[in-house]
């Protein structure tokens, strides 16, 4: 058996990054190569091209995984859920 | 006494402070958000995200009751299409101090304003949108703590 | 709008919260003092020198107001005879932005405490009375400002 | 004519200064030559034993003079009302 490990990664987008976007989610297969969220990142950008303009601005955006906010260096592990989003502005 | 609630009807902050009054601690304040009517803003428009919201509240409340002995907390949050002049937040807090009530509500607020996962999109009367940014005052008060 | 009042009666916190809302200040902050039930008490006997309490509340709202840009403060206090758990004050603050509300109103607790003809005398379970002592601590937050 | 000047002045307690004195207020001639607060204190102990224990401690006690407060050093001049009483505790 040769096949390549991946895992199953939700990933979830809001405010103008879903809007942008034109959707409020995706499920990759998620490379056993891409370890972080910044490889994440890059991984998605070089499949879809419609990612290059929302992603462009990447001090813009903020991440959570499964539910707690992260860094790009946030090693995917395991990780269910990546959600990708502009800084809050509850309250 | 922690109570966290993301919803869309309105709420009643009468109600709430006498809920947390009935804890018997002497002390009750409270912070109440609502739209304010800046320019041409017709109504806001308030996204979360729902698997993370009320978790990431819980968590701003517990770390205000291991800094200030509390008797209650209640935070109550709105999401969906709010017109100007509707209520958005309410935080409300219960200790036997003043200064410890007051300062759990006022870093419960700054905290949520940076950590809580909600976004606000301004709409205005000529039906144009905008995405609220963030604001450095903000992240410059929960930091403050 | 400064809205000054000493009363008996107790007073609805979440009515006096919504006329400040109705200002549309965006930020209201508001604190409620109540009798707390500690040891034996049973009441509190709330005294004040009426020629003098309202203009001392209103010199102290006026010093808020000119300290930060407010839409309207409310201050409630009672007087006479009120039961453990019983509201004693209220301070409700609106402006359009919430460390402005929440300062004011942290503010004017703290000068309350320290300036405004009041008196509480302690009623316990076995009949026996005390007048409460002033705090150093009051002192020190209404000097902290 | 060689009347000796002097002038209406109401004294009112609060708190256990009224409790102690066992009254709200009085009314005095206040003599020309009590000039201050603290003269005045003195003044009232000389006429009514009565004032010696309630005013012995003159550290807890507090004064407006016609609804301000005042230090002991306060010029009574044309006022009407004097307040005495313990430090204030609301709130």
């Amino acid at each position: 058996m040769t096949a390549i490990m991946s895992h199953q990664l939700k990933i979830v987008y809001f405010a103008w990054v879903r809007e942008r976007l034109g959707r409020d989610q995706d499920n990759i297969d998620c490379p056993e190569n891409v370890e972080t969220v910044g490889q994440l990142l890059e991984f998605i950008r070089s499949e879809d091209v419609a990612y290059e303009d929302v992603f462009a601005d990447i001090e813009k955006l903020r991440f959570a995984l499964d539910q707690d906010f992260v860094g790009l260096d946030a090693a995917i592990d395991t990780a269910k859920e990546l959600a990708i989003f502009p800084p809050v502005t509850g309250g | 006494m922690i109570s966290i609630t993301v919803q869309e009807n309105d709420f009643d902050s009468g109600g709430e402070i006498n809920r947390l009054s009935a804890l018997g601690g002497g002390a009750i304040s409270s912070f109440v958000g609502q739209v304010r009517g800046d320019e041409q803003l017709q109504a806001l428009e308030l996204e979360h995200y729902p698997a993370m919201t009320e978790n990431a509240l819980q968590k701003i409340a517990d770390k205000a009751s291991q800094q200030w002995v509390m008797h209650g907390i209640t935070i109550i949050h709105r999401v969906g299409r709010l017109q100007v002049g509707e209520q958005i937040v309410l935080v409300c807090t219960c200790s036997d101090h003043r200064q410890a009530a007051i300062a759990a509500c006022s870093y419960i607020m700054d905290q949520l304003k940076t950590v809580a996962p909600f976004w606000k999109k301004e709409i205005f009367q000529d039906g144009t949108e905008n995405w609220v940014k963030e604001r450095q005052s903000d992240l410059d008060a929960a930091k403050s703590w």
